[in-house]
């Protein structure tokens, strides 16, 4: 393995995407993911692929769409307003079922909000921003090194089940420098019999579209997605637990609140109380059974999030309301550990497990 | 010299061969088929010229005309 | 003249569901003829749209993509920018293409991006039963301009002058298929636009007038009267920009 | 009491005002009635149908998959909608279009020659209205004495000055199914 | 009371707006919506207001964003698919608190999908389409004249709150014909002292925007959202509870389903399953106590969606677990009542609750 | 000619975020100076946009609205159509106005909409931190064209010449604020802009070409200097189309 | 007979005042304002014809030229 | 070990190229780094700041709100973070363009005039180097020997031309910072 390189969580992003075979990148500039944009221009052509500045996001996801039909490993970045933008293009690839791959480097929300660093787009990806009946397979990393491991996941995701996928980050990691060392391996061969590249091997033509109109068409179809998404469920949840197995107060947080929320339960720990975190690292599929198992000293629950509370649900259905689950929260900003440890003493005084 | 071939079930019954057929030979038949349209047929295909205007106006794509042996 | 006619093979052989006299059948069948004598069939992409097109893929007889409403473009774009050496060609109508598509038409013209645009002006929205388009006529009676359209609901659109200005934007013309004569032309300017590509000169668009006997209340015949006689003072036919190489 | 008419044709058959008549009159009588229109895939010229509920109590849902009266006004309406008619129901076919009877042995089945009928009566584009006729008389679903209030209603005050001659059609219709009925009933008495 | 008239569900929501005082439309065509629009342009013109085609539903909702400010009474109508171009947008309408309806005419999804009748967009609406922390009133009718009285009552809550507030539909109740009374009642008058009319009566500008640099801004205006919010829950949610007291299988559906579903359990009853339905009219606020209170009985409950099971996860959250939650779907279709009796009956044989 | 000087009223005195020279500023100064001459200060909604000039609203003391990215014509529509006689204006750059908002700005156009579109060119994404706008020059350098806009990335968008084409525009000048002259023309224009909407003759825009020193890497003078050599051949000055009632 | 007022704090010290002054009597400053930059300042008032072009072209809107009382 | 450090001026002044020698000089040494530029609500030209973290276990949080040393290269700066530089920690003022002495006194703080210093060694534009001089010597976070690797890995390779003029700012800089030590150490022992 090389020295590290202190890379900006933008640029990460680019330079993993270009390690895992993806050529072809059509975005519309937005602060804090600009970077992405701006690094993929100059490097792709490089690469003897194309960075697409597209008209807007509407045409961006679309440009991605025709791309991935054609066989191409594809990628767009965009931040919360213009990932709102996406949302028919979005339900339209996934419906497709075409693999892409996109970013959303979340900032402050709701309308145009700021450049903030947010987790408020979790209910938008994780349940459904488009309409209809689709998925997409979300990871929140939570380091610079994770946003490469994570990108480079998500096109291998995206290929195995021909679906979309979405890469969480946020203002703080996308601007953020940390060491990082490049993936080395090779990126997975690319199949693409089903794509429409003209017929030039074939003799039926290759159709992508995603209009079934008699009424048993459209329910064998959402039938087959969702057979698909449940084989996601049962292959590709991700999450890491720290000391959870005699956690009195678990916290469960994801993407870069996940490491300060670390922090938190360390200096509980180092105070005598019996602090756990729960990270979710995929957040569609939501790893709840093992949330379930790590909750299970637990006497109480706090998730936090940089948003008034949405990942909260998904905990709460995990934890089957065994105990309390409250939330912690902050917008605007990355709160500091001793935000949040000052909540585990609070609730671990309250449950009286406090040392 | 020349065959007119419709395919009648998808014809749509909407004149315009009819109407631009130079030779004025082509008409809309008394019954009509399983779509419920009277389809168009040629009533003295003798005098077709080959022209192919016929199909060249047939929105729906179900005209050919070929040359066929002796009429 | 060549004598005779028969399908193109790059048309599936099934049941159309266009309405009785509607133009949309002749201009697909063009594209197919078009593409059968240049010879493409296999190196064809064919991006759809939504609208009484919506079907494209499933009657010609290449690769074909159903897109999401008035984003053929942009789909287009992805394909093209993948596969340079394909023909890629959008089908649109007046809705898609010139309302809610009006960002990746004119994006597409303005990057001069190596796509073909076919665009079925029927002056109004046929697949959703009848509504105004940019592209309705003043004092036109659709369902959504019930007393004609007026001053408040502006003035037709005319693609090709607007595109036309956009450097990128190597071939538009604008046809219509009333008649045989028309129709010769449009296939001939569906031929040009493709060249156009092919030859790697620029953006080329095709919009042809196109009769909806369904929604305008007419019989077949009148309605491709009322193309003649009424819509083409108000878009006039022509080739508007033409480049050297396909002259 | 809950009675459910399918009325299928290609558009421009006049299947859709044929419910409507149905809903007014139903509401006429202080019944509850729902009207659902559904269109097939080709959304202009293809295929018309909708479905009327006219019932008693509150209707819970608005479509029903077997339907106790079905009326076929084309032969592909026929062969699509045939098979739902709900056992022991009323399948009224229009013979004019549709060019066979129905293969079912567990249904009443009826063929009326609408168009036949309509020359004879010198209205040729007056079919619906004498299919109403005949389904009218063979449902006894509403009072035919009030039909003209209720035709008034469904036309929405329109077309007043084309009244008669649809109560006449109608008039076509009932008198034609009633001979039927009749016919059949013999044929059965001496079958 | 007049007598009742014979009218189509999109035609009622049209209806009901210009008598809830609504003068001004923003839409673009799209079935199973458009007989909203060709209504509202036929009578708004009479009715001295403006019926405005948009280019698109991007443009519809910022036109709608544009009329609130100016202080009118503004709706907007689509389907499915425009609902998802329409995600920016609606952000920036709730964090800009202006108050506005949107009609959502459901149909098939994802993607093009079809125009069946469907309950796909639960989600979207329920949890937020749009990017950040906002929420959407949405109501849920299950008849042409709740189409006109849930509309009336959108518009209530919206100027109430200065909220948008979303009236779902679907395919077949925006297509079906049942007997209404429209509303007789004067229109609430309209307060518009913070709307950007022009500074005539004022020394002041005023400002309508939803941009928030400083972090504690954000923070600040999220927060007063959320009171909103929190005042909404309290004051707004509805539901309709039937045979619920001694419920063994309780059914919870909303919308068209709540009637099959009624159906569906008077089917039971006859059977001598006692079977209940819990309908939410507001889908948010989701009416949880009284969920959980109409459950307290129950050994079952079937959540009835046309969907792949999105409502269910509400119903899962107020019922804390307490029994199982399963899901009876169809897709593209409105079930027959006896599919879900089928479905009662199994699960009370399940449960040996049955008869 | 009058002496002296005087802050607009309609004008609020703070200190603006613009950097050092940005051309937004003087724009700004004569929007609110032309309001303050039509006395329209009490009449007028002021429809900002997503980019440099974002806080618009917070300098302007008129009414003003914030809308998303590139909607700004659409939102004033909205506003219009529910005040048909107060003054409605946006205030947009070329990212905002000719990329993510050519749908909105077209059928502005297109259906004449009676409200006026003050459009700051300066051929790049200024608040982003300086990527390709349409209107980037060929070889231009940017974040992403790092290699100088090529011929993958198109041809400038001459937004004026596209939209002349509309019927319903009315008054559309393309100005620039490199020297005191030109400056009073561009008033001049907007004002021309302003009184086309108030006689309810049609659509209007004023596009002013302006320097962006931080994010062309120029110092402020440097910056006129490159809009006056650079831009004005690719983007020529002057009134493309004046309705009779305000010559 | 003019005066020529500078709001120094909002100063961003641009340069273009003293670009376009016809009689080039405004220079910047030496010191720096609390934004950090060198604002601008006439250096010989009774020069100034009070032409405002310099408020013309103050991008940032701080120069107020005003007739005053004798210079 | 981890130390914070909060790095603020305007664009322009190279405070991003100081953290980012930080940041580099830290990896060098085997340490966890992570390095936060962030803005201003004006775009450009505005403020520019940046954080810094250097520890020896993995960085929980990048972000911390109460930096151990800050350097502020402005007056606006200095209003603006010198509230925030924890208590016993260190803050270092560009004494060239902020006018004031800090107002704290539960902190260590230095005024630096850079531009002075830059302009009497004759490279006027060498402030921030000469702030990071004065920065290393205060706080002794890396091996001041490894500064001119660290500043090559800095700045990419690129401005190899300019590496000599830097490391004598950065001379310029320790050394004023080491004889300001022991001036105050000396008035505080005077006191
Ligand atoms: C986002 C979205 N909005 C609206 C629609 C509904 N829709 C389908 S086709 C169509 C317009 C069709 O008109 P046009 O493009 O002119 O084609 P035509 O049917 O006239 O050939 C519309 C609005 C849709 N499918 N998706
Ligand atoms: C939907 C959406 N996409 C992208 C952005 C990010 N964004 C903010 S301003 C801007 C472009 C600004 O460029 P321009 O309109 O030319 O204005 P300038 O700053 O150059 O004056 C962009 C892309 C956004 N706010 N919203
Ligand atoms: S080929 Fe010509 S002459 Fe023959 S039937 Fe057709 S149109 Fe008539
Ligand atoms: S033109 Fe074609 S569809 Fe029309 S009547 Fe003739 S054969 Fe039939
Ligand atoms: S509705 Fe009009 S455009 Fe559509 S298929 Fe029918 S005739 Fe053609
Ligand atoms: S970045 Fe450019 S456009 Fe934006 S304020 Fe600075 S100079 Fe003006
Ligand atoms: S008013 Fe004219 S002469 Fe006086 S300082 Fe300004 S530019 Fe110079
Ligand atoms: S033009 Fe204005 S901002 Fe620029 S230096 Fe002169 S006074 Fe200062
Ligand atoms: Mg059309
Ligand atoms: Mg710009």
């Amino acid at each position: 393995m090389s020295e590290p390189i202190l890379m900006k969580g933008n640029e990460a992003v680019a330079e993993a995407a270009i390690a895992a075979g993806c050529r072809y990148f059509f975005g519309y500039p937005i602060t804090p993911q600009s970077e992405v944009l701006e690094h993929l221009a100059r490097r792709l052509p490089e690469e003897g692929g194309a960075y697409i500045q597209a008209e807007s996001e509407v045409s961006a996801i679309n440009m991605v769409f025709g791309a991935a039909c054609a066989g191409a490993r594809v990628m767009t970045a965009s931040s919360s307003p213009g990932i709102s933008l996406m949302q028919e293009g979005i339900s339209y690839i996934a419906s497709a079922q075409l693999p892409a791959v996109l970013v959303n480097i979340m900032r402050g929300s709701p309308g145009l909000g700021g450049i903030h660093p947010s987790q408020a787009d979790y209910f938008q990806s994780v349940k459904g921003g488009g309409h209809g009946d689709y998925k997409l397979v979300v990871l929140a990393p939570s380091s610079v090194q994770e946003l490469i491991d994570h990108t480079v996941l998500a096109f291998e995701i995206a290929e195995k089940y021909r679906t979309p996928v979405m890469v969480f980050g946020d203002a703080m990691m996308g601007q953020m420098m940390e060491p990082v060392f490049l993936p080395e391996a090779e990126p997975a061969p690319i199949d693409r019999s089903w794509a429409t590249t003209g017929m030039k091997n074939r003799e039926k033509p290759n159709i992508i579209h995603t209009l079934y109109l008699p009424a048993d068409d459209l329910e064998n179809h959402c039938q087959r997605l969702f057979a698909k998404y449940r084989e996601i469920q049962r292959q590709e949840q991700l999450h890491t637990a720290y000391l959870t197995d005699d956690a009195d107060i678990l916290v469960v947080a994801y993407g870069i609140m996940s490491r300060v929320a670390r922090a938190a339960v360390e200096m509980a720990r180092e105070d005598g109380i019996k602090a756990g975190l729960f990270r979710p690292i995929t957040l569609w599929p939501f790893p709840d059974q093992a949330l379930f198992q790590a909750a299970s000293h637990a006497q109480a629950v706090i998730t936090a999030e940089i948003s008034m509370g949405q990942m909260i649900e998904d905990v709460r259905l995990a934890i089957k309301d065994k105990v309390p689950v409250e939330l912690f929260n902050r917008i605007g900003l990355v709160p500091n550990p001793d935000e949040i440890y000052e909540a585990i003493k609070k609730k671990a005084q309250e449950v009286k497990v406090s040392a | 010299m020349f065959e007119v071939h419709f395919l009648e079930q998808h014809c749509k019954g909407c004149g315009m061969c009819v109407a631009f057929c130079p030779r004025k030979i082509i008409e809309m038949a008394e019954h009509t088929n399983d779509q419920g349209y009277n389809p168009a047929m040629v009533t003295d295909v003798s005098r077709c010229t080959g022209c192919a205007i016929c199909a060249m106006m047939c929105p729906h794509v179900i005209i050919e005309v070929v040359e066929g042996g002796a009429a | 003249m060549p004598k005779g006619y028969q399908r193109p093979s790059t048309l599936v052989e099934r049941p159309w569901h266009f309405c009785p006299g509607c133009n949309h059948g002749i201009v697909h069948r063009l594209v197919a003829e078009v593409i059968d004598e240049m010879g493409l069939q296999k190196e064809t992409v064919g991006v759809g749209s939504v609208g009484c097109g919506v079907f494209s893929y499933e009657y010609f007889n290449f690769d074909g993509i159903g897109p999401s409403h008035g984003r053929a473009p942009a789909v287009a774009t992805g394909v093209k920018r993948v596969l340079p050496d394909r023909l890629v060609f959008t089908y649109q109508g007046d809705g898609d293409l010139a309302a809610i598509g009006t960002t990746e038409m004119v994006h597409c013209a303005v990057r001069g991006e190596l796509i073909s645009i076919i665009f079925i002006n029927n002056t109004l929205y046929g697949m959703t039963g009848g509504q105004m388009a940019p592209t309705t006529m003043m004092g036109q009676v659709t369902t959504t301009t019930p007393r004609g359209r007026g001053q408040a609901q502006g003035h037709p659109f005319r693609v090709c002058e607007m595109l036309a200005t956009a450097e990128g934007a190597a071939y538009v013309a604008r046809t219509a298929v009333y008649s045989p004569a028309q129709v010769v032309r449009t296939k001939k300017a569906i031929r040009r636009a493709f060249e156009t590509q092919m030859a790697g000169l620029g953006f080329s668009l095709v919009e042809v007038l196109s009769a909806c006997p369904t929604n305008w209340g007419m019989n077949p015949l009148e309605a491709l009267k009322f193309v003649e006689e009424e819509m083409t003072p108000v878009f006039p036919l022509g080739e508007l920009k033409v480049p050297e190489g396909v002259k | 009491m809950k009675r459910e008419f399918l009325l299928a044709g290609f558009g421009g058959q006049g299947v859709l005002s044929m419910g409507l008549f149905l809903a007014y009159a139903g509401m006429g009588e202080g019944k509850k009635v729902a009207y659902v229109p559904s269109y097939g895939a080709e959304m202009r010229g293809g295929t018309a149908n909708c479905l009327v509920t006219i019932s008693d109590r509150e209707i819970s849902s608005p479509l029903v998959s077997d339907p106790g009266v079905v009326v076929v006004m084309n032969h592909p309406s026929l062969l699509k909608f045939e098979p739902v008619v709900r056992s022991g129901g009323i399948l009224l076919i229009n013979s004019s279009l549709a060019h066979r009877d129905t293969k079912r042995q567990d249904i009443e089945s009826y063929s009326i020659p609408t168009q036949e009928l309509a020359n004879q009566a010198g209205f040729s584009r007056g079919s619906n209205m004498i299919m109403l006729g005949a389904l009218l008389e063979a449902t006894g679903v509403v009072d035919v004495t009030e039909t003209y209030n209720y035709l008034v209603k469904t036309f929405n005050g329109r077309h007043l000055d084309k009244m008669p001659q649809n109560m006449a059609a109608i008039q076509v219709g009932r008198e034609f199914m009633r001979e039927y009925r009749q016919q059949s009933e013999a044929s059965i008495a001496y079958a």
